[in-house]
């Protein structure tokens, strides 16, 4: 993650990172399994090849290309988790969820309480999403806050190859159900190559800059921007921390709060839409929390309250941007 | 690793004596529960399988104890035909701690892996996805288990009913889909909501052996689920099977079937099939009155014994809020 | 609303409520329909009669039973109203959500939008939901959060039997798709009839009991705990202000605001999950507006995270309750 | 009220020349519309509908204009054939103010009221349960409308598919679900995603007339939609149509189609609709080649026209953002 590193380490692509923790996941233990639409080898291994090799080295009965039915996917998924398994169901795009929700939400989530602990549901649910591709508004969505306040599930959602790989090993190995949200531009932003053996604990925010003015608390893609800012305004003595939560639950409050115990400046940064998102949760909890310590309110960067337009000349002002971040930063300043 | 166990195609006088005494378990089990509930010492929605009895009796008596039973929020018969203790039942049909799901889930969501039930759900249509899940990975270990999945008729013009099938005969898993057509879903008719004759019509969608069967016949029964479990067992691959059945009690608890003409309900009552049953056991010479009676007089009494137990048992600890929402204990 | 009037002032419950704005909607606009599983008379006219008479009345084509198949019914309701008619469809339980979130979220919020306003889906949603009745986990919830971050629906909850009439018919009559969601006790719950022709606009706040100490926010049925510990408080001389959202898309932010610029004090309760809630956008919109008015951090009041428990036990103390409401009242008094 | 329009069963001579205009108008488009996103003149995800032509052409020369047309992603033969002004659809493509969506939209949600296009969604399945709407709504205010549903193979395996034919079934729903099957969801062969051999089999799991056909044969295909749309005129009810046909040019723009056996597609190749239509209308002496190439030459100006228009039109404002959200503009 050091700047300067990049000519000794192995760059990665996020949709190699997500392929090699799934080698290495089938590698590992035996009850993996992968499947979805397209994702077997002679369906070319995914649409975008996230699942290439892995139904020729573990074979089609552990990698299985399925039916257009995420009803019968997310379903098969609990089944196979309860008996033992560890599935990994891929659902092609984050907008399917809504023909998936009752799996997810009524069964994967709830099975071990209402079972009062008597069975288990250790799946993993891998999506892709995000805008910036034109692809409208049924192809772009990010719901991950319906996943958050649905008690049950974990949430994660990395940005960077390293994490993308570390997180996704800590999905597939976590008891419970896990959502993990791809994007569909870092699948194919490159990254440092994270060691052989890599993990990244769920729950564990990374802090990739560190700051003493002004506290960015972001996860996915927008990260990058965050990251992005904070050296810029670096340069002109503003100070910006950068968290990464990685995962929204977990939450990793305790970083949240001491970033903001030092700074007392706030900008909230996320893809998905503002109102009624994971941001409105976070700037709440610190509100509460870091009560009397904030210099300023707090700033919530999301996208409007809107489907996602398909024209890029919409779209680029849907979402959040390099610019708005460092506004918002500024203001905070005062 | 589940034993093959052979059972006969045509049951003979233990198979029928076993089955019937499930049936009768689950009769005066049901007519208990809906009775303490009544008297208000229980507070609970409940179906009432009254009248569907003979259907999971006739299939659980041919299952291992491993083998698995998927079902829905009207399961009590199932639960008890594939031998969900009778204490941690009604312990959880009480909400209590000693409940068989610790009074978190309830009498809809039932849960007793040791005899097998490991999903009980109250979406309609929900349990079918989730038992090829299941005998999936009965297939990928080798187990030789079978998943039993039991939904209503009108769960049959549900999306997951059409893509848990389609799936199922792809894979060609060891699942056996119960459908039980008592002719109503809630308030609504049969054919109101479904545009086919037989439900069984439909396994041709998914070119899966489907067949009709009065549900309320022990004997046709048995040969249907036998002839299922062979299929699945020998991985043949899934079955549909359609019990054609009634309910008597309503839909839930304070149902009285007001949408049910009166004479239709009078020639469901006619083919009860309990009355049906004990005649054959007596008339075929299985068994004696007196047998029969003995039954009946143990499952009371063990019913007494099971009332009493949930109803001393203590309420769960306010502390079990934080638990088994994760693996980890959380703050809720 | 105001005490004392009930001797004058006939009593309905919220079931009668709805009914009656059905039956005036259905009387008004040939084009209303309403459909949904058992809603029909031969049927019962709902399995808590809810439609009863509708279909004996307006004619079993425009009050039909369904099959048991939720995206059918909502798709339905969303073709219906692109052809110009005002479809009121029943989902019998707000968790049935689940199996139709893809008609409704990508199909009736963005069809306007997405065809950039050469069609329109003027549907109601009616839905029925709400814990303390011991139905258990998956019958029980509310998930209005995951409806307002969805732009593009109404969200209306109201708390008494003339805002069920009033608000349902603004539903059928408002342009845009409105989920509606009824709570299984207030149903039958008696309270003041409304005059006829009963409107309420939609995105109005009502203030159910006026103060200056502190504001409660809420919505549904703790609004009821609410007045019931503003009038308690009042005898202490604690003075709470009530407002009762009703709806929470549009939301009355002038209400809030006006409010809290009075008594920099808040505490918002509502039935759902507390995490990742509407209690949440509420807050964080007060923190970022009231930034320094506010005298003490916002209590948020909502259900713990987690499914929701069958066992009456674990219920009562896994939602709000008054004893919580009045404890966070004292609290923010400091 | 739509006018009952007498079309012959079979086609003449003047119905294959309006067929084979809107085929060649869709061929031309498409291929036109993959050129200049090439170029990287306009950037949005395509779903050529090269191979599947014939199939809206047939039925959208037999619908008047306020004939509802619900498609899906690969729906620009069904937006061709049925009307969408070719200016308008172009500017949809490229995101700009002036395309029929605004710009709002894209490629994958075209919609014009005014030539009978109200959905095209990018969910699998999703159009089904919307056409059993406005089929519903026609059907109540007896504007003798018809509905035409537009959906592939693998679609047909999802739960709205069940869920939408049982309803339209029940309701005596005048609308005709067109199962355009290509042999590939994505990348996946039928058999593969469909346990049965063909999508109309699937028609007696709700009581509904189904027929296969050959999609890519104009006369046939005219033939199976003049008896879908009588029948649903005529209060008949709903028809599932399978066509037969294969798609050239893999799911989306960059897919080479790897997944396909080159035999498989050479074969399908060799059955393109279009020449083989060209040579019908050759040999039955419905037209010229003089003819014919007019009519290219004709479209090729429309495109140019439209392109030019397109890509010359504005880009959507900003405050585009808070509109179509609600009736009413907000501060989005
Ligand atoms: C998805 C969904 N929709 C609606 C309901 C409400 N509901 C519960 S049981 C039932 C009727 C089911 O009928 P059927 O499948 O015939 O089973 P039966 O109750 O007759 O045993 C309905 C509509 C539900 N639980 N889930
Ligand atoms: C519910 C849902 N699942 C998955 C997808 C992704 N997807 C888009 S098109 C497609 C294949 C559809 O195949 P088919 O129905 O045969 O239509 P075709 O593309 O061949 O015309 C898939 C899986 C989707 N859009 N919606
Ligand atoms: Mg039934
Ligand atoms: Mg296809």
């Amino acid at each position: 993650m050091s700047a300067g590193a990049d000519t000794k380490v192995a760059q990665i692509t996020g949709a190699q990172a997500v392929n090699m923790a799934l080698t290495e996941a089938m590698e590992n233990d035996p009850t993996v399994l992968v499947f979805g639409e397209d994702v077997a080898d002679p369906e070319g291994g995914g649409v975008i090849k996230v699942t290439q090799g892995l139904s020729t080295r573990f074979g089609d009965h552990r990698v299985k290309s399925t039916p257009i039915a995420e009803q019968a996917i997310v379903g098969a998924a609990v089944g196979a988790a309860i008996a033992g398994m560890r599935p990994v169901a891929e659902i092609m795009l984050m907008n399917f969820f809504t023909v998936a929700m009752d799996q997810i939400v009524n069964h994967a989530a709830k099975i071990r309480y209402m079972s009062g602990g008597a069975t288990a549901v250790p799946l993993t649910i891998r999506t892709l999403t995000g805008a910036g591709n034109s692809l409208g508004g049924q192809h772009s969505d990010m719901l991950e806050a319906w996943m958050a306040h649905t008690a049950g599930l974990k949430v994660v959602i990395p940005s960077n190859p390293a994490d993308y790989k570390g997180l996704l090993l800590s999905c597939i190995e976590d008891d419970n159900p896990c959502i993990f949200v791809e994007n569909g531009i870092l699948m194919f932003t490159p990254g440092d190559a994270p060691p052989p053996g890599h993990r990244v604990p769920l729950g564990k925010a990374a802090i990739p800059r560190e700051g003493s003015d002004v506290t960015l608390v972001s996860y996915g893609r927008p990260v990058l921007d965050c990251i992005a800012v904070a050296d810029q305004l670096a340069e002109e003595g503003i100070s910006v921390e950068v968290i990464d939560l990685r995962t929204i639950v977990p939450m990793d409050e305790a970083a949240i709060f001491a970033s903001v115990g030092k700074t007392g400046r706030v900008v909230i940064v996320h893809e998905a839409v503002k109102r009624f998102g994971v941001g409105a949760e976070i700037a709440a909890r610190i509100s509460e929390t870091c009560f009397g310590k904030l210099k300023a309110p707090i700033e919530r960067i999301g996208a409007k309250y809107s489907p996602v337009p398909f024209s890029s000349a919409l779209e680029k002002d849907f979402i959040w941007s390099r610019e708005r971040v460092e506004a918002a930063v500024r203001k905070v300043m005062g | 690793m589940s034993t093959h166990q052979n059972f006969p195609a045509e049951p003979g006088t233990a198979e029928l004596r076993d089955v019937y005494g499930r049936v009768m378990l689950i009769k005066l089990t049901d007519e208990r529960i809906r009775r303490v509930i009544r008297s208000g010492r229980i507070v609970t929605p409940h179906y009432s399988p009254r009248g569907q009895e003979v259907i999971p009796s006739a299939i659980c008596a041919q299952l291992n104890p491993d083998d698995y039973v998927v079902t829905i929020y009207r399961g009590l018969h199932d639960h008890l035909a594939k031998g969900v203790p009778l204490k941690q039942l009604w312990a959880e049909y009480a909400g209590r701690a000693t409940g068989s799901c610790k009074g978190k889930g309830g009498p809809m969501h039932i849960t007793h892996p040791a005899a097998g039930v490991v999903v009980t759900t109250g979406i309609v249509g929900s349990g079918i996805p989730i038992a090829n899940g299941l005998a999936w990975a009965s297939q990928l270990k080798g187990d030789g288990r079978v998943t039993v999945t039991n939904f209503g008729d009108g769960a049959s013009n549900i999306g997951a009913f059409h893509e848990g099938l389609n799936l199922a005969s792809l894979w060609k898993l060891p699942v056996i889909f119960v459908c039980s057509n008592n002719r109503y879903g809630e308030h609504t008719a049969f054919e109101k909501g479904t545009a086919v004759k037989q439900v069984s019509d439909r396994g041709a969608s998914y070119s899966m052996p489907a067949m009709t069967v009065d549900g309320n016949d022990p004997v046709a029964m048995w040969k249907a689920a036998n002839e299922a479990i062979t299929r699945a067992r020998s991985g043949g691959g899934p079955t549909l099977i359609e019990a054609m059945t009634f309910r008597f009690e309503g839909h839930t608890n304070g149902d009285d079937s007001h949408y049910i003409p009166a004479d239709v309900m009078a020639a469901a009552k006619e083919k009860d099939p309990v009355p049906r049953f004990r005649k054959l056991l007596l008339e075929g010479g299985h068994a004696t009155e007196a047998e029969l009676d003995a039954i009946e007089v143990k499952i009371n009494a063990d019913l007494d014994e099971a009332v009493d137990f949930a109803l001393n048992s203590p309420w769960p600890d306010a502390a079990e809020l934080n638990r088994d929402i994760y693996l980890e204990e959380i703050e809720a």
